[in-house]
């Protein structure tokens, strides 16, 4: 039995979760919250592409290390913990739909620009009034979109952007070089991760695999995705954890407390439900399970069940200090309304995990 | 049963509603947004001084402290009726609500006599300093010291949470004047000059991005020792007094917070994953359920207490409830309602649908809710142990003198 | 405002309380267990009709009290506090019945052998395959009725059935006198409370009431069965309280510790919201007040919480001892899922909570 | 990654399946229902034997002891095999996981001599006599006492929660051998035999009418010092190396407990209010998604513990979380399932649909799996304790003598 990350994804998780303490965190992540503040951190990004992250996972052919999907995790997750101020997660997710999906000519267009970190590309999903990746207005005349695309993350800085919309079966995915785009800023809760609106209005595009890679994409995204959750609800975690070692209360630790401890234990049984799931996703992904459906949709409940808790009993148990400005328990509580916005809420997920229980049970009758 | 008035009680509401029509008209709608300080000040010291005039302030005060010497019954439904239109509110709740009876209740003669009336009029603005940094749930842990010189006290220290410190002309705080003593036997309380030297107030910004409290630093601020309320080491005391009246005023759900209704609406505009209306979603509607059960209980769980008010009698200890419930259901429902909206429930500000921008609202202020006035944990052991009786947790400090005490 | 029980009730109540603490609670309920044990307490029953219980409801006019609900509440909060093993609860369930709906003859054939305690009466609503109480397969004749009823609290000792089937305009009551029907005991989970299968084949009944009284008395049914599951509740928040205040673990009573005081709070926060929506429904029903559907369903879902959770909790808190055979926690372990039982799960009240708000909301409109 | 067998481990399984198709082929179906204790022990005690023989027993123990010296994978291996076929199990998962290895670990050569061979063999069966009515999650509260006399120790007590003592011939029992030490210093643990004068075993009942466990009085049971485990007064700590093998065993789902698949059958048959088929409802599906999210989760934390083990590593302590995640999923899932039902899942016994029934049975027995082995409350300690690293609760008997204890 081996399961568990290989050795060489689990020292590129090192790396970059030791760059990115040391680069990253909540101190540039309050800098980059300015309303002036750039769209990415540029220098971190010249070093993460310097370093292969954004390579890991092109194929050699295409310039990049031909790395796995625990090679992408690994740095979703400390991109996730770090709260790193860079389009690191948006562009992994762009490649695997790349990857997954593309067209010998469309890898050869962008995969070696983004392996070399030249091309950021971005995902853009989301419409105004779609709740989850099922709905999709957005319509394709075969080589152009007209729609609205909101609120999308790192749009701002991205290229390319990998546009969900109509296709002959149900939605799919489609590549928007975005040169001459028409984009705009939004806000939204989070106030670090910067998102944007992506017009669309008879705007060239070239389509990307058909409505099952879009499916099929859904189910790695959202392996993805969770490792991201997975990243900063530990880190809320871990913020919690030092707090209650620390502060005083009625004489002693707060930690002392079977309140504050068994809320802690609460969010470290969560985060291991998560963990056990994701890995179940990088598992499948690798051998190409059958059971990647149910299994991704069980990583992302199970990811943002983790992410609500952590985020929301840290500012609870950090107490009046945890509620003020200065404190950096907001930077969590906001970016988990971030990560539910970044693919789906969690009750669409839930649905889709049955659904697929469902259809493994009608198969095997 | 009933929730009708009593009818002595609907008299009063009768005289009452009368008055506001009369005197409220300005306030029929609310106020401009973003109205700077000094109006909001000026605005609330004229109502104020139209309500005293009126004989609409200090309802349950005794006479001789220039209160009307009415019930809380009385109080209550002035209140009820006061909602109804958009007068300024909030500047002297914590004053006349929780200072000024300690004042009364403590202050030597001289002092009721400078203070109250002017308090009671509006003129004079009052905070409370007790909170510190490292003395939020465990409020007797306070470091801020007062120390003799002849008739007067040196404070020293730093207080936080102070609601309208900026604003306000005194406070009265709570300071360590025998750090040899036990941690809740060596405080002593005092009114102060939030005007006098020495004494700095800083705004805190919240999560939300509103900045409600403040912090308040004391650096050699003097204070003559016939400012003193009680005696000296009695400052533990004479606090609980003051806070029973704060328990009382913390409670309902936010006057303008989403509720199940919300849901309601919400639901009918977006889909479930089926692609049907999410109102017809069993776990919306199970949602919306909890809601109305959460926030329509503590509704009615306040009107029972009202009831036994009407009645002459002490309300029960059902309405401790109250807080730990609404912030959480708060919480939880904007966190649902946000959840089942997408990306519309995550876009903000000028770019946020209305409706939304207020669940986004509601999602950061509960969770401040869930903390101010006392968190879910200590809400939870207030329940518990005045409520059910069971025991106090293990207090390792409880009899060590504050200045040797290690925490375990 | 006037919130609160009258004091006749209050009377009421103290006293029997006061009664059923003497002749009832976890003892007799013990006995009552043994699969020889009789179906009732016959004394215990005989002199509560002698203290007017059974005759509190029915109008003066049939030899009752003519009393309000409120006295049945606080009947059915102290005959659930206590586990009493008799049939009052039943009794006072079919009685409003009659009382709401029950033509002049009816109530005339009926209420005054109740009020003296001579007929016993319980509620046949349940079938097998139904899950709630909108569902039911009895078919009525006219004059007769054909189906299986079944669980049925109290058969056993019942001279008569409140049962509801099919109608015109969709289910309604009917009475069927018991006399030579057909019954038999079931097993249920609650070893104490009796339960029995009313298979009605052709079996004479007569309608009681409309479909609309149906639903009426559905409402006050779950108002009633709400202040039975608060005294349930009660008593097992009570048992957990006192046991928290003496067993001792690691040097100190464990109602010191966090983890189990916040359980016993969450168990008074539970019963107060059950409690407040309880009284509103009391004070709907004495008003006739257009809220009630609504308020009765909240009162039955807040009540079922309450009660499932210190059912469960009461057992969690004592530890080891608490799942013995010969601890009281069994008692109110297995009566929840009676009440349950009794008139339908929470998923469907919560649902018709909804339906009635909708309703208000298009009524506003 | 992948679930696959190394090729080692695929090599002994395969051996291993080939054995027992050969001589498991009798326990092919299950056995018949009620049982009665003597055939069980018969059964289990020819099994055993068989096992012996073969080289599959003591699987990880030292060779020296008689083990086979291989790996924890090894056990697990055989395990996973020897459950696909309904051979007695339980009679001696105590007697050799925990008892055995404290009593080579801890005891003399001749004693080792004595009884180690026989109880692998199955020869003889072991209980663990730990728990007290008032030392059950503080198992240091043990009050049975041991007092020497010459050569031997007099005990005097009462030990609850012992499995299969009724079949018992031996049992290690920790007592309480100085009461003026404070109550973790003062234990000494013995062997015992079980059918010596003065033992008395009383089975308890549990709620759900089942007996697994019992109680056990000492009147004056005399044991030789040569019995004792460790030194005296180090009983504590020789428990803890005991109690380690607890910790391990206990864990996953039980076998035939219901689960998501449960509700996802029971759903399609009855109806949600609306009418239609429960499955179709959100709430049914967000409870078969936290269901199967909950235990599958479980299965998989303890696949990445197993991994650790294949490589020769120790597991992370992730697999602290699997009891209290998989009761209270038990408990939910049964509540939840049995509420879908209505009527129906509350008739019981003969009359009772038998996928009901045993939601009624997992309803009642998760409330006892929520205790067993760790209630909810003390695992959580663990878990932040010892994998987060929070401070302990306040201890404040663990310094005073055990004889002057005043609970706080």
């Amino acid at each position: 039995m081996n399961f568990d990350f290989s050795d060489e994804a689990k020292e590129l998780g090192e790396q970059a979760r030791k760059l990115l303490a040391e680069k990253a965190g909540t101190g540039p992540a309050r800098k980059a919250m300015a309303a002036d503040a750039a769209a990415m951190d540029a220098a971190l990004w010249k070093e993460i592409a310097e370093l292969g992250w954004t390579a890991a996972r092109v194929p050699e052919a295409h310039g990049g290390l031909g790395l796995t999907v625990e090679e992408v995790a690994q740095l979703a997750e400390a991109a996730g913990g770090s709260l790193a101020h860079v389009p690191l997660v948006s562009t992994l997710l762009a490649t695997e739909a790349l990857v997954l999906a593309g067209t010998e000519a469309q890898q050869a267009k962008w995969l070696p620009g983004i392996a070399s970190g030249e091309i950021i590309a971005c995902v853009a999903w989301s419409e105004p009034g779609a709740v989850s990746p099922a709905t999709v207005k957005t319509v394709s005349s075969g080589s152009a979109l007209t729609g609205v695309k909101q609120p999308v993350a790192d749009l701002a800085v991205a290229h390319v952007a990998i546009v969900a919309a109509a296709g002959a079966d149900g939605p799919q995915l489609y590549i928007v070089d975005l040169k001459g785009a028409q984009t705009a800023a939004v806000e939204t809760v989070d106030l670090v991760r910067r998102h944007g609106k992506l017009t669309l209005d008879n705007t060239p595009a070239e389509a990307l695999g058909n409505a099952g890679d879009y499916q099929d994409w859904l189910d790695r995204a959202a392996v993805i995705l969770a490792y991201e959750a997975i990243g900063t609800a530990g880190a809320a975690m871990a913020m919690t954890v030092d707090y209650a070692k620390t502060r005083v209360a009625f004489g002693q630790k707060i930690g002392r407390y079977q309140a504050v401890k068994h809320k802690c234990a609460d969010m470290y049984i969560k985060l291991e439900l998560a963990r056990a799931h994701a890995l179940h996703g990088l598992a499948m992904i690798g051998t190409n399970g059958a059971e990647l459906r149910q299994v991704a949709a069980a990583a992302r409940v199970a990811s943002l069940d983790a992410l609500a808790y952590c985020a929301e009993e840290n500012v609870q148990l950090h107490g009046g200090i945890g509620f003020t400005w200065e404190s950096d328990c907001q930077f969590y509580y906001r970016r988990n309304r971030a990560l539910v916005a970044a693919l789906g809420p969690r009750g669409w997920w839930a649905d889709r995990l049955v659904r697929a229980l469902e259809q493994r049970n009608s198969a095997a009758a | 049963m009933d929730f009708n008035d009593a009818p002595q009680e609907a008299e009063f509401r009768a005289v009452v509603r009368a008055w506001l029509n009369e005197n409220a008209t300005e306030y029929r709608d609310p106020p401009p947004e973003g109205m700077k300080l000094p109006e909001f000040i000026a605005r609330s010291k004229a109502w104020q001084a139209k309500k005293h005039a009126a004989g609409y302030t200090g309802i349950t005060w005794p006479k001789m402290f220039g209160g009307q010497g009415l019930t809380p019954m009385h109080s209550i439904i002035y209140g009820q009726e006061e909602s109804r239109w958009h007068v300024p509110q909030g500047l002297y709740s914590i004053g006349l609500g929780m200072c000024i009876p300690t004042v009364f209740t403590h202050g030597n003669p001289e002092v009721v006599q400078r203070y109250v009336p002017k308090a009671l009029l509006g003129e004079e603005v009052w905070c409370q300093l007790f909170s510190e940094p490292a003395a939020g749930s465990d409020l007797a842990g306070i470091r801020t010291k007062a120390v003799r010189e002849g008739d007067e006290w040196v404070i020293d220290g730093q207080k936080v949470w102070t609601s309208f410190a900026h604003a306000s002309d005194f406070g009265i705080v709570v300071c360590r004047t025998d750090p040899n003593m036990p941690k809740h036997k060596g405080l002593t309380m005092f009114i102060v000059n939030m005007k006098a030297p020495g004494v700095t107030v800083k705004g805190i910004k919240q999560m939300s991005g509103g900045s409600d409290f403040n912090e308040v630093f004391f650096d050699g601020v003097r204070v003559n020792d016939s400012h003193r309320l009680g005696a000296v080491g009695d400052g533990w005391k004479v606090a609980l007094t003051t806070l029973m009246h704060e328990r009382l005023a913390v409670g309902g759900k936010p006057r303008y917070a989403p509720g199940y209704e919300t849901l309601m609406k919400l639901a009918k505009g977006v889909e479930a994953p089926d692609g049907s209306p999410a109102i017809g979603a069993s776990d919306v509607r199970q949602k919306i359920a909890q809601t109305y059960i959460n926030d329509q209980g503590i509704k009615l769980t306040q009107m029972r207490a009202l009831s036994a008010l009407s009645k002459g009698q002490v309300p029960g200890p059902e309405q401790s409830i109250s807080k730990v419930v609404v912030a959480k259901t708060m919480q939880d429902l904007a966190s649902f309602a946000l959840d089942l909206s997408g990306g519309d429930g995550f876009v903000a500000g000028a770019d946020a649908d209305p409706e939304l921008a207020k669940l986004q609202g509601s999602y950061i202020g509960s969770a401040g809710l869930r903390i101010a006035g006392g968190t879910d944990e200590i809400l939870r052991n207030i329940i518990a142990e005045r409520v059910l009786g069971l025991p106090g947790d293990m207090r390792p400090d409880k009899d060590t003198p504050f200045n040797q005490s290690v925490p375990a």
